[in-house]
């Protein structure tokens, strides 16, 4: 991550004081703000208001490819050296569905990871943190210039931080 | 032959061949240690690497003496085939002579002279100081001096004659167990002539067989077999009728249509009876003086004799209508039928013949009668000879009295008290390790020779490729001995070599045959066809003078409340002196599929009376010893009889001969028989020892569970137009309209499957086999282990059912019940090269596949060992390598050196974890197609490809070619209304097609 | 979020009570750990000294007869194959059914899942004849120009197990990376270091947390479907052939309920001595074995069920091949083999319709261990009862294991129970964030009121 | 054998023409160092040769494949005389050698090498170069006397040459192609010969 910003960093101990701290903070225009759950939470997520996140795409990216690179491939081989087993057809589809279905399987497992991975890292936030926020405390990260702290503390003890402190 | 390599040796060269070619290990990269290649100083005569040159000689394995052509390959025999032109065998072969190469190979060959020491262990000498330690000891000869051989009928047999009498001796004896004295005798009595006559089977509509095992030992069985088939294999609606009279269902019985199992010893009783039957009603066409023979058939009335034989009287009646139906012919003789009253046997069997007027038609006495062989009586008297110590040399060339005379005379002990024994033997058997020398005599594959199988055939045997050891030809040996004895002996012979003497001896040939040409072309004539054969004149018998007043009455019979035990000789190791082939060890006993060892056949009921299961250890007890050796259930058997095979039970003769099984010859009197022969019968007892063995038999279940595996038919429902043998396959029938569709789709599947979808014309590679001729004699199986390099595993290996014969014969028995007669039915199986193959489909690697041919092709070197294949195949025919057998340093390597010198170096040996199977000799085909290739053929002419098994076969049962060929023989073959597929019904489509099995029975 | 947790609300621990606990299971264990250890690891070993014993002489040193050419190590593939399977079943079916209880268990069921793979796909190397050309099963380009065979279903295994195998461990590491966040802080020394790379820079932001519910989503999702074929495709392997008692229409489905039933009963096997040696038993409680034994019930009645349509079948098709082969079964050599299985898969967990049962863990202790030999014996039966009695009776034959078989199959057990204890002891084997999630955060309303 | 007959008379000819040329000039070796070859000839063999470095097994005698089938133009079939009617193309035997060198290259150490080996009755002990794996059935007859594809154009020794590389022009000889399946293969391919696998594997 890069140099950490300065700002407020706040932590919660409710979770519908969190929730309301981030609408009152979208309300006075401070959009990039970090939250901090240890576990994932819809209040939280709905105050936040993300749309759904693109990993899916690429699940369907890679299924798709999966798929087709499993037809693809079984069948390539089979023509590439044409052998006659137990009479059969030498490109059958039937038993090569099932190479296709695992392949369909696999790369749409990998590419979702791949696709956490690539989102994850693009939508990065800097900011301070603390050890608490994975156990039981929720935090929000407020980035400003240092003009703007004092309202910002208000603003956030006023929806119910147990504790603001400034991060230069 | 393949002379002339200057002192090169040899043998180096050949192994080292061997590594690049024949022991050429199977792995998945080309090895890296550096080959040698070792070219010929000078190359011999018509030899080109990589291309086979055929030698023909003559099998020695018995004293049929079948011609053989051994193939060579870089001056290494490496297979065994029949010689097509020979009169005795025409091409075919048994297990036994393909097994011959094991014989020339065995590396436990006597490798050089060996001496005992004063310790009594033998030690290696020169052979001068041999030869000269011989002529010292013979010092000025003397009438003390005996000599026994084997079987010898030719130029060796007049040689040793010649030479004992310069040596102013006459004890000459042959030691033959199939000495035939109770034919012989019986031939005295009944036309008093003293020979054994030539049956002529093959023109016989009508087989009696008296206890003769003529497809196993007895006689001239390749011969016999070949007839048989001519005689009794189906053929457009006609057959002959075979019925076998014996306690047991020996192999021979098992092509039998009806199997009488008369009380032990009275099957000659019932031949009279039948002759009795003839001559009362005069029944066909009898010769005049037949009526000559009432008074000796007088007590035969069928009546009275059923009862001692323990049959119906009416079917005596009906046999004798039978047999003088057509042409026919009734067998006796053969050590498996040699109870004390066989010459009464075979007196009423010449009776019979006689009586039905098949003298001079189906029995036939040659003009030129052999050289009677002696007796084993005169073996009794020399064993008292050489106790009394009136034998002072006694020289053994051939023969192994020690272990083929029953224990009870102990020939060894009196084998001791003689002061110097010479063995020629090749193998240091029980009688040579007897012996103070041993000189070992040359392989009959590396030797000069002639022998004489009957009147009018002189064979010719000729050195095939160089000695493997420093082994003296006999003959030789026994000139150079002459030559340093002074006087009579020394100016006895002329010629300084065997083969002079031999050339000689064929002079007279040529002038008997009246042969006009230059001798040497005669001579090269006859190496090249393998001797000269002529029909010899024929000789017309008629009854003794005296013949009335003899006794055919006499029969065997048990002892007390004991039971009867058949000592017969086992199809594979003869009287034993196969015992050292792994082939024939390895080979399934063709009734009890049993192997590498000796069992007691027993009824499954008196098995159950006594509470013994099969492989428990039963010890038998009679008059003369007691043996141990497990039980074998036989519903081939009467419930009063036993049977023990000959041939095991070796205390030397090598690695694979050695304390495997028991002999049984220790159950038997020492005493000749009243007609001078071994009696092979003997009263017993018998004790559950309470011991258990498995016993190392490669089948699994003797039924077919109404399967239709082996499917047979009888004449009357061919006839009829019925085809079907009714047996439970289709449990829950078909509707008609679903059989139709069934049918189509597998007519379209057929058609789409044929050439297995490759594009252009292939043949398509198939075989026949008509089980109307298969007598399950297994000379097939000891063919294809010689030429595909198929390693034997072993008794211990065997047992866990690996065996690896490509090829067996599946044994099956059907009825048996009480009431119910026992029907045996043989079937070779070998793989199907079926077009829809399920073992292919499951390969994922690509091995097991379907060749353009129609082959179901297996690619040794890209196996990796699934076994997925063996799995989905339902006739089970794929064998897979648990161990290392082509390893030389591995245990279980199966070519000891020299052995591994038979490898075909056409066929690769299979590595550890491959799997391998039958490609109908995939290497025959190719090299055919090459040859026709060059020649500019466009394809291989039908009959051009022979595979190994079709080569051999004695009866000619197999059929193999080209099916998209309309008019190859295969394709006719399989169009026959007889034809099946075994298992048809999984829609395998099978190459090979099995012909029913005729069973030509007696109208109910 | 899912309020209705599986457990009585009173003994519900607060997010630090669970932090500390599972975090404490990572603490110096005790000597029995240990001991265990060392235990498995020389079982490992033997097996290992067994497998370079066959390699050396051959296949023949295992006891296989023919025509019986598959035995111990497929029936071994086969059972372990199995065993991965409920490890899926609990951590994405379940999942996907939002139900709650799964969240203390699908740790352990899904180390297990990777685990039993990686023993299973040793087996089919460990039974080839020559395993050192076991890599030509796969297609890569090679000189020879030479292809597999895709219509063989071994291909279909080796890309069903290759793939079941990489999707169950992204599985396993993906439900893992915030429990090793959440650990990062407490653990010390090499482990901390471990933690730091492995938690991959996890903070719980919102929009980590945006990524990685959809994408924890989508992998249950494409797994339900996975898990299902594995086995479908496993059973394959003897549908797919001609063998009677193998060739049936039933296997896939039979071989699916047979194996998730294996699973659920070694996952019990697993859970209880590990809720006591870790001292978990506050979030592995009585209720969760119920469920488990309630899944153990169903799928053994499936089991049981597809017993006795095969006999059926083979009696109603008329065959008198598969006839022969299910009465070879019952009353031929094998017929101790096959009673054992039905009565370990099909008598006694009928004792799981008392709640009693379902409730006492030491009785479905014992009956999980029952189930685990009767499914192994299930695929005995299977493979090789049915092969020893094929088409040809002449060919007929009878196999029994030898020493080189068992010392294999123990190692096996070896190999598994040692990677199990060395992740016991290095990662939290209850899920951290999920047994929090079935736990709603505070609320100022509640706390206030 | 008429095929072997006819080779036998023709090569002993040939064999006869090379020992007189090589006896009517003694002193040839220093010719060819000086000027180039003549015209006659194809192609003209170093004289000695270095044989450390030269790729290929050392043989028990440098057998100079260059002299004798490149300077000299010897046809291959004169020492491997099987390759057209045997599946192996045959080693040839020393007496053969002997034909020519019982007068022929007095004088050369290798050749007096030769003549030892002739004199004490001892076969040489050549290495292979060519080494295949002992599965593979490779039919040199069906491939020297094949018609198919580009082979139609082929001289014999050109056919040779297509797996043994340029055998004209090596001192000592090495093995020039790879010989693995991947290698037959392709040309099976693109000549349009079978690649089915039982042709090459029984």
């Amino acid at each position: 991550m890069s140099a950490q910003p300065s700002g407020i960093l706040a932590s919660f101990r409710f979770v519908d004081a969190a929730a309301e701290a981030i609408r009152t903070l979208k309300a006075e225009g401070y959009g990039d703000f970090t939250v901090y759950t240890p576990v994932p939470n819809v209040e939280i997520a709905r105050a936040v208001g993300h749309r759904v996140s693109p990993v899916r795409r690429w699940t369907l990216i890679g299924g798709l490819t999966g798929c087709a690179g499993g037809f693809a491939l079984t069948l390539w081989m089979s023509f590439d050296w044409p052998m006659i087993v137990g009479g059969k057809p030498i490109g059958p589809i039937i038993p090569y569905v099932v190479i296709a279905f695992e392949l369909t399987i696999l790369f749409g497992a990998s590419a979702t990871i791949l696709g956490l991975l690539f989102h994850a890292w693009k939508t990065r936030q800097a900011g301070a943190y603390d050890g608490r926020f994975a156990d039981d405390q929720i935090g929000i990260f407020v980035p400003c210039a240092s003009d703007r702290r004092g309202t910002v503390q208000e603003l956030l003890r006023a929806s119910g931080a147990e504790e603001v402190r400034v991060e230069a | 032959m393949a002379e002339s390599s200057n002192g090169m040796n040899r043998r180096r060269f050949l192994t080292v061949l061997g590594v690049t070619s024949g022991g050429a290990a199977l792995t998945g990269c080309s090895t890296d240690e550096v080959e040698k290649l070792i070219p010929y100083l000078v190359p011999p005569d018509h030899q080109i690497p990589g291309i086979a040159t055929w030698y023909a000689s003559t099998c020695r394995e018995c004293p049929a003496g079948c011609g053989v052509h051994v193939r060579v390959r870089e001056g290494r025999a490496v297979k065994v085939e029949g010689n097509p032109d020979h009169p005795v065998n025409a091409g075919r072969l048994c297990a036994r002579g393909q097994a011959s190469l094991q014989g020339l190979y065995n590396p436990d060959r006597v490798r050089q002279p060996m001496l005992r020491t004063r310790d009594g262990s033998f030690e290696p000498v020169s052979w001068d100081e041999a030869i000269g330690r011989i002529a010292a000891e013979l010092g000025g000869g003397g009438s003390d001096i005996r000599f026994v051989t084997g079987y010898e009928a030719g130029t060796f047999d007049r040689m040793v004659d010649e030479w004992l009498r310069a040596i102013g001796s006459s004890g000459r004896l042959v030691v033959e167990p199939q000495g035939r004295e109770a034919e012989r005798l019986a031939n005295r009595r009944v036309f008093g002539l003293d020979a054994v006559p030539r049956y002529d089977i093959g023109s016989a509509r009508y087989v009696l067989s008296l206890g003769v095992d003529f497809l196993e030992t007895w006689g001239s069985p390749v011969q016999q077999a070949r007839a048989f088939a001519a005689s009794h294999g189906y053929h457009d609606g006609h057959m002959g009728r075979y019925v076998h009279v014996e306690p047991r269902l020996s192999m021979t019985a098992m092509s039998a249509d009806e199997w009488i199992a008369p009380t032990p010893g009275s099957e000659g009783l019932l031949a009279l009876a039948i002759a009795h039957v003839i001559v009362r009603d005069g029944l066909g066409s009898p010769p005049a003086d037949a009526r000559r023979l009432a008074g000796l058939l007088r007590d035969a009335d069928p009546a009275s004799a059923a009862v001692r034989i323990g049959i119906a009287a009416d079917t005596i009646e009906r046999l004798a209508r039978e047999f003088t139906a057509g042409p026919s012919v009734a067998l006796a003789g053969g050590l498996g039928a040699q109870h004390d009253a066989a010459h009464s046997t075979a007196i009423a069997t010449a009776v019979l013949n006689y009586a039905a007027g098949n003298v001079g038609q189906t029995v036939l006495f040659d003009r030129e009668l052999p050289r009677p062989s002696s007796s084993y009586a005169d073996v009794t008297g020399l064993a008292d000879e050489m106790r009394a110590g009136t034998v002072r040399v006694l020289l053994i060339h051939g023969a192994n009295p020690v272990h083929g005379t029953p224990a009870a005379l102990d020939f060894a002990a009196a084998m001791g008290s003689v002061p110097f024994k010479v063995s020629f033997a090749r193998f240091m058997d029980e009688t040579a390790t007897e012996c103070d020398l041993v000189l070992p005599d040359h392989d009959p594959l590396e030797q000069w020779n002639d022998f004489v199988p009957r009147a009018g055939v002189h064979a010719l045997q000729q050195p095939v490729m160089q000695p493997v050891f420093d082994t003296r030809q006999t003959g030789d040996v026994l000139l150079q001995v002459a030559r340093q004895m002074d006087g009579a002996a020394a100016a006895a012979f002329e010629v300084t070599a065997y083969k002079d003497f031999l050339r000689q001896g064929w002079r007279d040939i040529q002038r008997r045959v009246g042969d006009r040409r230059p001798f040497e072309q005669f001579w090269m004539d006859a190496l090249q066809r393998g001797g000269v054969f002529r029909d010899s004149p024929l000789r017309s018998v008629s009854l003794a003078a005296d013949v009335a007043n003899v006794d055919a009455m006499a029969s065997w019979s048990v002892a007390g409340d004991g039971l009867a035990l058949i000592a017969y000789p086992s199809p594979a190791l003869y009287d034993g002196r196969g015992a050292n082939r792994p082939w024939l060890q390895e080979l399934p006993d063709p009734v009890t599929k049993v192997t590498w060892s000796t069992w007691v056949e027993m009824h499954p009921e008196t098995a159950a009376e006594h509470g013994i299961a099969e492989g428990d250890v039963v010890e038998v007890h009679s008059a003369y010893g007691s043996l141990r050796v497990p039980a074998y259930l036989h519903p081939g058997i009467r419930r009063d009889t036993l049977a023990i095979p000959m041939g095991q039970g070796h205390t030397a003769f090598g690695r694979y001969a050695e304390g495997r099984g028991a002999n049984v010859l220790a159950l038997l009197s020492g005493d000749a028989t009243a007609f001078g022969g071994i009696g092979t019968y003997a009263s017993v007892t018998i004790r559950h020892t309470g011991e258990h063995v498995f016993l190392p038999k490669t089948e699994g279940k003797p039924r077919q569970m109404e399967r239709g595996i082996a499917q047979a038919i009888t004449l009357a429902e061919l006839e009829h137009g019925e085809h079907e043998e009714h047996h439970g396959m289709h449990a829950a029938p078909v509707p008609e309209h679903i059989e139709d569709v069934l049918d189509q789709w597998q007519e379209n599947q057929d058609e789409a499957t044929r050439y297995g979808d490759y594009e252009g014309e292939h043949p398509r590679w198939a075989m026949s086999v008509d089980l109307s001729r298969c007598t399950g004699c297994s000379a097939c199986v000891t063919a294809c282990y010689a030429e595909n390099n198929i390693p034997t595993v072993g008794p211990e290996q065997v047992r866990r059912g690996r065996e690896m014969s490509w090829i067996r014969i599946e044994r099956y028995f059907e009825g048996g019940e009480p009431e119910e007669s026992l029907e045996s039915r043989v079937l070779p199986m070998m793989c199907q090269q079926c077009s829809s193959a399920p073992c292919e489909s499951v390969c994922p690697v690509y091995a097991a596949y379907h060749t353009p041919d129609g082959l179901n092709g297996q690619v040794y070197n890209r196996c990796v060992g699934t076994r997925y294949c063996s799995n989905n195949c339902p006739y089970k025919v794929r064998y897979f390598n648990y161990f290392d057998h082509q390893h030389s340093a591995d245990p279980s390597f199966a070519w000891p050196e020299p052995l591994h010198w038979l490898l075909n170096p056409d066929v690769t040996v299979r590595a550890k974890g491959v799997m391998e199977k039958c490609t109908f000799c995939v290497q025959r085909i190719r090299d055919e197609q090459h040859r026709a290739k060059l020649a500019g053929q466009d394809r291989v002419a039908d009959g051009e490809v022979v595979t190994a098994c079709q080569q051999t076969c004695p009866s000619e049962a197999i059929v193999f070619g080209d099916l998209n060929d309309p008019n190859s023989r295969v394709s006719r073959a399989a169009a026959d209304s007889r034809g099946y597929h075994v298992l048809g019904d999984l829609n395998t489509r099978p190459a090979v097609t099995y012909l029913k099995r005729v069973r030509n029975l007696v109208e109910a | 979020m899912a309020t209705t947790a599986g457990q009585n609300q009173i003994t519900r621990p607060t997010y630090h009570e669970v932090t500390r606990d599972i975090a404490a299971t990572l603490g110096s264990p005790s000597r029995a750990y240990y001991v265990l250890l060392a235990i498995v690891v020389t079982v490992f070993v033997i097996g290992v000294g067994a497998l370079l014993y066959q390699i050396r002489f051959g296949l023949g040193v295992a006891g296989y007869t023919p025509p019986v050419m598959w035995g111990v190590y497929i029936t071994t593939f086969v059972f372990w194959v199995g065993i991965a399977h409920s490890g899926t079943l609990i951590s994405a079916i379940l999942y996907l059914f939002r139900s709650a209880w799964r969240t203390a268990v699908y740790r352990t069921a899904e180390a297990m899942t990777v685990f039993a793979v990686m023993t299973a796909g040793l087996f089919p190397i460990i039974h080839v004849g020559r395993l050192w050309y076991a890599y030509w099963l796969f297609p890569y380009p090679n000189q020879r120009q030479l292809w597999v065979n895709f219509k063989s279903p071994l291909l279909w295994d080796v890309f069903a197990v290759s793939t079941y195998f990489t999707v169950s461990t992204l599985f396993l590491i993906v439900g893992l990376v915030p429990d090793i966040a959440a650990l990062r802080g407490r653990a010390t020394g090499w482990r901390k270091k471990l933690y730091e790379v492995t938690a991959l820079g996890w903070r719980g932001t919102d929009q980590q947390w945006r990524h990685y519910t959809r994408a924890y989503l989508y992998l249950a999702a494409l797994a339900t479907p996975l898990v299902l074929s594995v086995h479908s495709v496993v059973s394959w392997d003897f549908a797919m052939a001609i063998v009677p008692g193998w060739h049936a229409t039933i296997f896939a489905p039979y071989f699916v309920a047979g194996a998730i039933y294996s699973g659920v009963a070694m996952v019990v096997t697993l859970l209880v001595p590990l809720r006591k040696v870790f001292k978990v038993e506050r979030y592995i409680t009585v209720e969760h074995f119920e469920n488990l034994s309630k899944l153990l019930l169903l799928t053994g009645m499936i089991v049981a069920y597809a017993y006795a349509v095969e006999y059926f079948i083979a009696w109603y098709s008329g065959n008198p091949f598969e006839r022969a082969s299910f009465w070879n079964r019952a009353f031929g050599d094998y017929w101790w083999a096959t009673w054992t299985m039905i009565l370990c898969n099909g008598a006694l967990p009928l004792f799981l319709f008392f709640r009693k049962v379902r409730r006492s863990i030491p009785a479905l202790f014992v009956l999980s261990l029952f189930v685990n030999l009767g499914m192994w014996f299930e695929r005995f039966v299977i493979i090789v009862v049915s092969l020893s009695h094929e088409y040809e009776p002449y060919a007929f034959g009878h196999y029994t294991p030898t020493w080189v078989e068992w010392a294999i199959l123990a190692g096996s057990f070896g190999w598994f129970f040692m990677w199990f204890l060395l992740f016991a002891k290095n990662f939290p084997t209850v899920s951290i964030t999920e047994v929090k999630e079935i736990i709603p955060l505070p609320r100022r309303e509640r706390a206030h009121s | 054998m008429t095929t072997r007959g006819l080779l036998i008379v023709g090569s002993l000819t040939l064999a006869a023409a090379t020992a007189l040329f090589i006896a009517s000039q003694s002193s040839g070796d220093l010719k060819a160092q000086a000027g180039p070859a003549p015209d006659t000839m194809a192609y003209t063999a170093p004289v000695d040769v270095d044989t450390t470095g030269l790729p290929g097994p050392v043989q028990p005698i440098l057998y100079r494949h260059d002299v004798h089938a490149g300077e000299f133009e010897m046809d291959c079939r004169y020492c491997h005389y099987a390759v057209e009617v045997s599946a192996s193309p045959a080693i040839p035997p020393v007496s053969s050698c002997m034909g020519c060198h019982i007068i022929a290259g007095s004088g050369n150490p290798e050749v007096q090498k030769l003549r030892d080996y002739w004199n004490e009755r001892r076969p040489i002990e050549w290495v292979e170069v060519h080494e295949m794996s002992p599965f593979v059935h490779f039919p040199h007859h069906r491939h020297v006397s094949s018609e198919q594809g580009s082979f139609k154009e082929l001289s014999l020794v050109e056919k040779c040459e297509t797996c043994h590389g340029p055998v004209r022009e090596m001192p000592q000889v090495y093995q020039f192609a790879s010989l693995k399946m991947g290698w037959c293969i392709t040309c099976h391919e693109k000549e349009d010969v079978t690649i089915d696998c039982t042709s090459c594997h029984y």
